[in-house]
């Protein structure tokens, strides 16, 4: 690779080149590379301008933006209004979709031209995430894409869009080539051609960036960046994400699965409903030593869903310290001085060292003083529908927040259970207290942002002190490169040419 | 022929039915693919309507039954992760890992059969231990660790070699192929080296086996009265008789080959069509499974087919017109 | 007197049918037949107790087949054996099972027809202990008795088949087919593998056992010599089917089928020495593919039209002697030895 | 008939011959004494092993990745290091033997059995039922193993039975083949006639008398196959669909330390590697043996 | 004399011993002349027949003696130079026509490649005499058949072609080892027949070898009797058969049931043959033999009389008298 060129090895693909096809991570990689959105995320997921260069709302229901000036497409031909309205309308035609962007323009009643770089668009119901939500669209070119199907997108026949870098190829399972655009809008892009390898295996990806076969790479294995530290010319790039790695209690039922007496017999009703006992095992956990010794220090100790910087985080908000005594004092007032038994699940391929946090938490919870009858680890395919059945006890999962506040997570995760007001959709522990449910409504239809946060920081205050769920870390997410490049890492995760520089 | 060719293609026919069955229900029965694909702040009525857009809401029979109407139709269905017709990404794909297959069988035979050529022509002798036990190193060594140890070796240690991807392609009679470049050369040959490995110590003793029980045939005794001379012995009278074996099996273990490629794509992050089944089942990406297993099944039948026809030639004892 | 074993019109056939593919390629038109192998074709044998039964043919004739239906051990496609009278498959289950016991087959090769993992004792002892012919206890006393009748020293009891030679084996198989008081006993080629010192020693004991035990034997061989010194009648097969039968001495004095007279022409004897031969033309036809008519028509030297359409039925043409060849309806024209006969005897 | 087919290939006690073919090859030799040595490990290793690995409370992951011969806490000396848990890697390995070896073992015995059953009966009732036996045969061996243990165990989830099963599944059809072929050898001599005639039952005739005789190449196969399951089940590990994590195989444990092999915490990955290494290969070299010595003409797999 | 064999030993040097399979064998063929050696099962006929081309495999060799070919000596010769003598001056015919010819290789390939092992002529000359060979031991058109494999003659045909590779040299000395015991009566003698036409049209010597006396006495000239590696009995055809003087050669002859009345019992020679490698030190019969005495415990030398030559201290001279 010469120097104008980057070569990055990533550890997923995405599954379209299609930018509305799915939200998911790995698509949005690429997509920000080849398209605009009406506003992008800085490192901390906070907003800010792309295409969109102001907005305001006149009155809850109306949002007026301001397209920027100048933009032009891949193919030349400008950016106009009339491409984003598209655009915004083209989401809920996009087929077979497992994550649509339905939801994103799911408020929007009407929209209408009022200039060619001004569009208002009326909303259903009060919509304070509205420029979160709508903004994140990608906009596509009309001209190129009217009657395009996602096979075009993939061939790079309609992949045309107004991002710093112009579609060159995808080959599935292998590559993703991109050519900087050079009327791009915005900060000239650095290289000249951007070649994105998959290489989902961890070892074979540092292998590649030690053999020099790629500049750079993401998700670092944390037990690797020890070693790759002392790598001469390595670089590592580092940011806690706000990605929460919890455990989960099945806390609402009297009858759990895998709860047990010492004796291994069924135990009802279930500890685990005892709000003492949720506390009692939170203290029997030695976060730090976990993170230090599992993770090799590649994350960070929580005590809610987002860390700081994000909407939402409450400074009141500590993780739990490890403290043995106060777990057995709790569990002798809940009525189980001996403890009981427990078995602990988790995925084994989801997110790094899924298996190893799991088993440690079976270490620890034995030492606390619990009996564990096991440690179950599965891929994730099985465990996560046997995980929506409630078919575990204490299990561990993750959830990553990528936008600026912690609502989204803090619905789905937290509030109540219940599909008519589609709240609680992640909620797998069935936790239930209607004083946050309250408390969340209030965030939620809060136009001010400062107050909206202040709002959702009380409401975990509510949540964690009832151990809704277990937070246990934040993980640190690394990059690799080549010393002459460097990288801002982003909460987000998100690998992009441009967040990349050579230093010299 | 025509009989064999009913015979294999009924059969196969079955296969492809009871896979498609079995990979069904083993889909149902594990969990719902949505679960994994949607993203984690997705709301209820979101997860809802991805459901119902793959199809996931209908019962199995039904779901079952719309498969077997479109496939007769030549619909296997399209991913649901990809949302491209599941068929297609297996071809996109097929060609990387048959090129790493090919190649493999080529280093396995081109290396395997002159070694097994030594052992068996010098049985019990040290050049013939060194070999027979270096063979069964090739069998003993989990294919996924020589995989790694390569790599570290190789390309970690040494830096010689590429150690993921398929590299640049080019082109050789109009074949796409990374056999057209050095790039793509250097990337094949960790890899292929591989996957050859378990099939080179198979023909290694296949070859020797062979070569063991055709000398002490009376042929080849007759042959020597004749006066022909060794070399003509070995390279006409003794290849022939052992080609035969080595050619059902070597093309039976083709099947293998591919099928092995899963591991060997995933450490090599190659691009083939084992990556992409193993990414596939842990997504439980249904219609991608069921077309790799009819694509491969597919290409089992074809080249059994053209290993019965390569043994005709060879043997003539087994020719195909002759119905037996 | 009723005869201790009498087949009558025994056929076995052996097929190989068509799997559905093969079906459904003849369905559509390909020209695939189901292939059947007529290994014994219509033959009526009859067997008096005590008498020796010499059956002759050459290599795929259908000897062993035969020998085999006669010993119950394949049941026969087509015709009716009768066991002393009554027809076997009619018979009560347990008569049926002591009929069965009571024809015993001694085997041609003497290494495979002797289990490799049992010592004698099993061997022998095995079947008499099973039916309840003696006692587990007194087994060994009953294999000692006879392993001393056949010739072997009783203290190799406990030993495996392989520690022995041709003969012993041979004389092993003897004993455990004796072990369940046969009174009818196969031979099928049990001497041809043995070298003629040692054939000698088996067919002393052959002999023997007959005075003795007042056997009856069918004694299945392709040696003429061996079959002549034993039999008190002898049977010529071809392709499945009798073509001759006679009393021993009527038989080697006066052959009539032009295949028994080639035969016993062309048998090696020590006392032709130097001698020209004269050997009949064509090769031995494939039983999957059998001439029309007389089977031996395209080798036979005599053959004429009829020959070629007809198949000649066994017609007695002295007491006793029965012969299958159209010759013989034609007054004169019998087929009559190239050389002498004698040369055998 | 020549004297030599009959004095050279003399059939003896087949034991006696199995263990005088393996003695005759120093080679051999070693490879069964480290057979031996390993079962021998794989029985009564666990208890004279300084730590259970498979108790949770046993082990600290506060020792976790220490290289061999460092000291825990608690004063012992790792004298291999410890894996990513804090596992002493010399018990878990100990005890990943035991898993391994019984995994192979017993799916190689289910197999067998199973297997020689199925052989042994399309061997000898032929017609439909034989058909109808080696068309699933067919169908079996036309599956890669590999596929087929891969989905079985998506499908069934983990466990140590479920793989087991998984390696059940793929393995009789071998068992079956050769089983059906040796049979078909021995039903052809006339040893198997002559019990026919002399009213043995059919039971009898099949187990007592040809089973026996089919045994030779079915104990080759069956070690081979016992070092291709154990090789089997450390792939599937790799590859995720393996046994348990908190009871690692060797395989589990050489998957879990490939992920930190380059970072250079190379003894969680290579030690377990090479006892698999040494464990498959002697198999190897034992049932290759065996093979020469038992029977000659058994072909390759 | 074409065939000159003194004192030939070939012993194979096992792990379990040393396995004397011919020990000290004497024997000569002349010209046009036609040799049958007789013996039981183990007897060395074979190797014997091997040892003259050098064709005895590992860990076989011979140990000791002559073999004089045109009076040169081929013992110790190197492959590379008894390789242009076999096929081309002595040429072997085996006994199962089944496994002599390469199942994958087409007669005409296997025809052909004989003739330029030795000559050097064109393909088509080479075919020529192919097709000339196959016509002269009598299979019908020649030139269609020199297309077809092996599995597609019968046994009787196999063997002709293999008689007809033998004689593509028209080599001095044939030997046949036992090449009709696999064969039917009919079949056997339709071999015989052509292998006597050709030996008395080209005055090719032959060795048959073979343990069917009846056989041999149709065909041979002279006769050689083997036993337990050595010859015990040699002379004309007439002369061993008619008054044998070995107890063995005697034995031989009494086994046979032709030989005798009906139902009479046969007399056998009791015990059987010693294993090639227990073989003590004396006349190895001395165990079976009727005649033997204390002085049979050393090995009796070699007696002649007017070319009847035997090896035992006791010949029943008189008896054949
Ligand atoms: N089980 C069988 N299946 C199919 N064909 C058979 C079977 N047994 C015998 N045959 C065929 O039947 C014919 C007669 O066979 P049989 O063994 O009775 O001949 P034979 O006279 O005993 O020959 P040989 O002298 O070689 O022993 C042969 O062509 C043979 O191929
Ligand atoms: N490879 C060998 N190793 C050891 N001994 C051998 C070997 N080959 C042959 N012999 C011995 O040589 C002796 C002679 O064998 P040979 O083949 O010449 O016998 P034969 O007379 O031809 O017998 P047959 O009539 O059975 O063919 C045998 O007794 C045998 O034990
Ligand atoms: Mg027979
Ligand atoms: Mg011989
Ligand atoms: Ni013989």
């Amino acid at each position: 690779a010469s120097a104008a060129d980057l070569t990055v090895g990533i550890s997923a693909e995405p599954s379209a080149i299609d930018p509305q096809f799915s939200r998911t991570g790995n698509n949005q990689n690429a997509a920000q590379h080849i398209f605009g959105r009406l506003v992008e995320q800085d490192e901390n997921l906070q907003i800010k301008p792309n295409l969109a260069e102001s907005w305001k709302n006149t009155d809850p229901l109306t949002w007026e933006v301001k397209l920027r000036q100048g933009v032009k497409f891949h193919d030349g031909s400008p950016l106009s209004a009339e491409d984003v309205v598209y655009s915004l309308e083209r989401v809920s035609t996009i087929e077979n979709s497992p994550a649509p962007f339905t939801a994103n323009v799911g408020s929007i009643a009407k929209m209408e031209i009022v200039d060619p770089t001004t569009i208002r668009f009326t909303t259903k119901k009060p919509t304070p995430q509205f420029m979160e939500l709508a903004g994140m669209v990608y906009i596509v070119s009309r001209k190129a894409s009217e009657g395009k199907g996602i096979a075009d997108f993939n061939s790079g026949a309609a992949t045309v869009g107004t991002g710093p870098y112009k579609f060159v190829e995808w080959v599935p399972g292998d590559r993703l080539v991109l050519q900087r655009n050079d009327d791009f809008w915005g900060d000239k892009p650095e290289f000249e051609k951007v070649t994105f390898r998959t290489i989902s295996n961890n070892a074979a990806r540092v292998a590649a960036l030690r053999s020099g076969a790629v500049d750079l790479i993401d998700a670092v294995p944390p037990a690797d960046v020890a070693t790759l530290k002392s790598v001469e010319g390595i670089a590592l790039h580092s940011t806690p994400s706000a990605r929460i790695i919890y455990l989960a209690l099945d806390s609402a039922r009297d009858e759990s699965p895998f709860v047990t007496d010492k004796a291994g017999a069924k135990l009802a009703p279930s500890p685990l409903k005892d709000v003492r006992v949720r506390q009692a095992m939170s203290k029997m956990v030695d976060r730090q030593l976990l993170i230090d010794r599992i993770l090799s220090g590649a994350g960070a100790a929580a005590g809610q869903l987002v860390p700081e910087g994000i909407g939402g985080h409450s400074a009141n908000l500590k993780p739990d310290a490890i403290d043995l005594a106060g777990a057995k004092a709790l569990l002798a007032e809940a009525g189980y001085p001996d403890g009981f038994g427990i078995t602990v699940h988790s995925s084994n391929d989801r997110f790094a060292g899924d298996a190893d946090v799991g088993q440690a938490l079976g270490q620890l919870f034995a030492r606390g003083g619990l009996k564990v009858n096991g440690v179950v680890t599965q891929p994730y395919s099985v465990y996560v529908a046997a995980a929506g059945k409630q078919e575990f006890s204490a299990f561990v999962f993750s959830f990553g927040t990528t936008t600026p506040s912690a609502a989204p997570g803090m619905t789905n995760v937290l509030m109540t259970f219940d599909k008519e007001a589609g709240t609680g959709s992640f909620n797998r522990a069935r936790y239930s207290n209607p004083a946050y449910d309250a408390k969340m409504k209030e965030a939620l239809a809060e136009f001010d942002v400062d107050k909206r946060n202040a709002l959702l920081a009380e409401a975990a205050e509510v949540a964690f002190g009832d151990v809704a769920i277990m937070p246990l870390y934040w993980p640190v997410v690394t990059w690799a490169s080549r010393d002459s490049i460097a990288f801002t890492p982003s909460k987000g995760e998100d690998t992009l040419a441009t967040f990349a520089h050579t230093t010299k | 022929m025509t009989i064999f060719i009913i015979r294999r293609f009924s059969q196969s026919l079955f296969v492809v039915f009871l896979t498609s069955l079995l990979v069904f229900v083993g889909v149902y029965a594990i969990g719902n693919p949505v679960d994994i694909l949607i993203p984690a702040d997705a709301s209820f009525a979101e997860r809802e309507a991805a459901i119902r857009a793959l199809g996931l809401d209908r019962s199995l029979v039904a779901q079952y039954g719309t498969f077997l109407v479109n496939a007769l139709h030549g619909d296997f269905g399209r991913s649901f992760v990809f949302n491209q017709p599941a068929i297609s990404l297996i071809f996109q794909r097929l060609p990387a890992t048959l090129e790493l297959a090919f190649v493999a069988l080529a280093i396995a035979l081109v290396l395997g059969i002159p070694l097994g050529l030594i052992a068996g022509l010098k049985p019990r002798s040290v050049t013939d231990e060194t070999i027979m036990t270096g063979s069964i190193l090739g069998f003993s060594l989990p294919n996924f660790w020589q995989g790694m140890m390569l790599i570290m070796i190789f390309s970690v240690w040494l830096g010689w070699l590429p150690s993921s991807g398929r590299g640049e392609s080019g082109e050789i009679f109009g074949i796409t192929t990374s056999l057209a470049t050095w790039d793509g050369l250097a990337h094949l040959i960790l890899p292929a080296t591989n996957l050859a490995l378990f099939q080179l110590s198979l023909v290694i003793r296949l070859t020797r086996t062979g070569v063991r029980e055709t000398m002490p045939l009376d042929f080849i005794k007759f042959a020597r009265a004749k006066g022909l001379s060794e070399r003509r012995i070995i390279s006409v009278h003794v290849m022939k008789n052992i080609l035969i074996p080595i050619v059902t099996v070597v093309g039976m273990e083709f099947g293998s080959l591919i099928a092995f490629a899963v591991v060997t794509e995933t450490i090599f992050a190659w691009p083939g069509i084992g990556k992409l089944l193993i990414d596939s089942i842990t997504v439980l990406d249904r219609p991608v499974v069921v077309a790799y297993l009819l694509v491969v099944v597919t290409m089992f039948i074809f080249i059994n087919l053209a290993v019965d026809i390569v043994y005709s030639m060879l043997d003539p004892r087994i020719r195909l017109s002759e119905t037996q | 007197m009723t005869p201790l074993v009498e087949a009558t019109s025994i056929s076995r056939r052996f097929t190989r049918g068509l799997d559905y593919a093969e079906r459904l390629a003849r369905f559509l038109g390909a020209d695939i037949e189901e292939r059947v192998v007529h290994a014994v074709d219509g033959v009526s044998l009859t067997i008096n107790p005590g008498e020796v039964v010499g059956l002759v043919g050459e290599s795929g004739c259908g000897k062993s087949t035969l020998g085999r239906i006669m010993a119950g051990i394949l049941p026969q496609s087509d015709g009716v054996m009768n066991w002393q009278g009554k027809d076997m498959s009619a018979l009560p289950r347990a008569e049926a099972k002591a009929a069965r016991l009571a024809s015993q087959m001694i085997f041609q090769d003497p290494m495979s027809s002797l289990n490799p993992r049992k010592t004698i004792r099993d061997i022998i002892g095995e079947a008499p202990i099973a039916h309840g012919m003696v006692a587990r206890r007194d087994a060994a006393e009953m294999v000692t008795a006879l392993m001393q009748r056949v010739g072997l020293d009783p203290s190799y009891l406990n030993r495996y088949p392989h520690q022995f030679s041709g003969g012993q084996r041979q004389r092993i198989g003897i004993a455990r087919a004796l072990a369940v008081n046969p009174r009818f006993i196969i031979c099928d080629e049990s001497v041809s593998a043995l070298d003629v010192s040692i054939q000698a020693q088996i067919l002393n004991l052959f002999m023997e056992l007959k005075q003795e035990l007042g056997l009856t034997y069918l004694f299945i061989s392709h040696d003429l010599g061996v079959v002549k010194h034993i039999s008190d009648r002898v049977a010529i097969m071809y392709l499945g089917r009798i073509v001759e039968s006679a009393p021993a001495d009527a038989f080697f004095a006066a052959p009539n089928h032009p295949y028994t007279i080639a035969l016993l022409s062309e048998v090696p004897t020590i006392k032709q020495r130097k001698r020209q031969f004269n050997p009949v033309k064509g090769e031995i036809p494939s039983p999957l593919h059998p001439p029309s008519g007389c089977h031996f028509h395209p080798r036979c030297p005599h053959a004429f039209d009829r020959c070629r359409i007809e198949r000649p039925i066994l017609r007695e043409i002295a007491a006793g002697h029965v012969s299958a060849c159209h010759l013989n309806e034609m007054p004169g024209k019998a087929a009559s030895p190239a050389i002498p006969t004698t040369a055998i005897a | 008939m020549t004297a030599l087919t009959h004095r050279f290939q003399e059939s003896q006690s087949f034991w006696a011959r199995s263990l005088r073919g393996i003695l005759g090859s120093p080679k051999a030799t070693i490879a069964l004494a480290i057979c031996l040595i390993l079962i021998a490990t794989a029985i009564f290793g666990p208890a004279l092993v300084p730590q259970n690995p498979y108790d949770l409370a046993a082990i600290d992951f506060f020792d976790a990745r220490l290289p061999p011969m460092s000291n825990s806490m608690s004063g012992t000396t790792y004298w291999l290091g410890t894996d990513g848990q804090g596992r002493d890697m010399f018990s878990a390995m100990v005890y990943g033997l035991r898993t391994s070896m019984g995994v192979g073992l017993f799916s190689g015995v289910i197999a067998l059995a199973v297997g020689t059953a199925l052989g042994l009966t399309a061997a000898y009732y032929g017609g439909r039922i034989d058909t109808l036996i080696m068309r699933l045969v067919d169908l079996m061996l036309g599956f890669p193993t590999i596929l087929v243990a891969l989905m079985l165990l998506a499908l069934l989830g983990q466990g140590v039975w479920k793989v087991v099963l998984a390696l059940v599944i793929v393995q009789w059809a071998q068992f079956a083949r050769a089983v059906r072929a040796a049979a078909l050898i021995e039903r052809g001599k006339e040893y198997v006639e002559a019990a026919a005639s002399l009213g043995l039952s059919k039971p009898r005739i099949l187990f007592g008398h040809m089973l026996p005789n089919c045994l030779p190449p079915i104990i080759v196969i069956g070690t081979l196959q016992v070092a291709n399951a154990i090789s089997a089940e450390a792939t599937l590990s790799f590859l995720g669909i393996g046994l348990p994590i908190t009871e690692p195989s060797l395989g589990l444990l050489i998957a879990n330390g490939y992920q930190t092999l380059l970072s250079g915490q190379y003894w969680i990955s290579v030690y377990p590697g090479l006892l698999l290494l040494a464990l498959v290969f002697s198999i190897n070299i034992v049932g290759d043996r065996l093979r020469e010595v038992l029977n000659p003409r058994l072909s390759e797999r | 004399m074409t065939l000159k064999v003194e004192n030939l030993r070939t012993y194979f040097f096992t792990r379990a011993g040393v396995a004397k399979a011919v020990d000290g064998v004497s024997f000569e063929v002349g010209r046009g002349e036609i040799l049958g050696l007789v013996g039981e099962s183990g007897s060395g006929k074979s190797i014997t027949g091997f040892s003259v081309l050098g064709l005895v495999d590992p860990p076989g060799r011979v140990a000791g003696g002559r073999i004089l070919f045109h009076g040169e000596d081929l013992v110790g010769r190197s492959q590379g130079e008894m390789r242009t003598l076999r096929g081309k001056k002595i040429a072997m015919i085996f006994q199962d026509p089944m496994m002599t010819l390469n199942p994958v290789l087409s007669i005409e390939t296997q025809m052909v490649e004989t003739v330029r092992a030795h000559d050097r002529v064109s393909k088509a000359e080479a075919r020529a005499r192919a097709v000339e060979a196959l016509g002269l031991v009598g299979i019908p058109s020649p030139d269609e058949r020199l297309a077809a494999y092996p599995h597609q003659f019968s046994g009787g045909m196999r063997q002709r072609v293999a008689i007809a590779i033998a004689l593509l040299h028209r080599p001095e000395l044939i030997i046949a080892d036992e090449p009709t015991t696999a064969l039917d009566v009919t079949i056997q003698s339709q071999i015989l027949a052509v292998i006597q036409g050709l030996s008395r049209d080209f005055g090719m010597s032959l060795i048959w070898i073979s343990h069917d006396l009846g056989v041999v006495a149709g065909l041979a000239h002279r006769i050689a009797v083997m036993y337990a590696g050595r010859i015990v009995e040699t002379g004309e055809t007439d002369t061993v058969l008619d008054s044998p003087v070995h107890p063995y050669t005697i034995g031989l002859m009494r086994s046979v049931p032709a030989n005798l009345e009906r139902g009479e019992p046969l007399t056998p020679i009791p015990g059987m043959a010693p294993p090639p490698l227990g073989r003590s030190a004396g006349c190895p019969f001395r165990l079976r033999c009727f005649a033997a005495t204390a002085a049979c415990e050393i090995e009796p030398e070699e007696a002649t009389a007017d070319g009847h030559r035997w090896r035992c201290f006791h010949p029943q001279i008189a008896r054949a008298a």
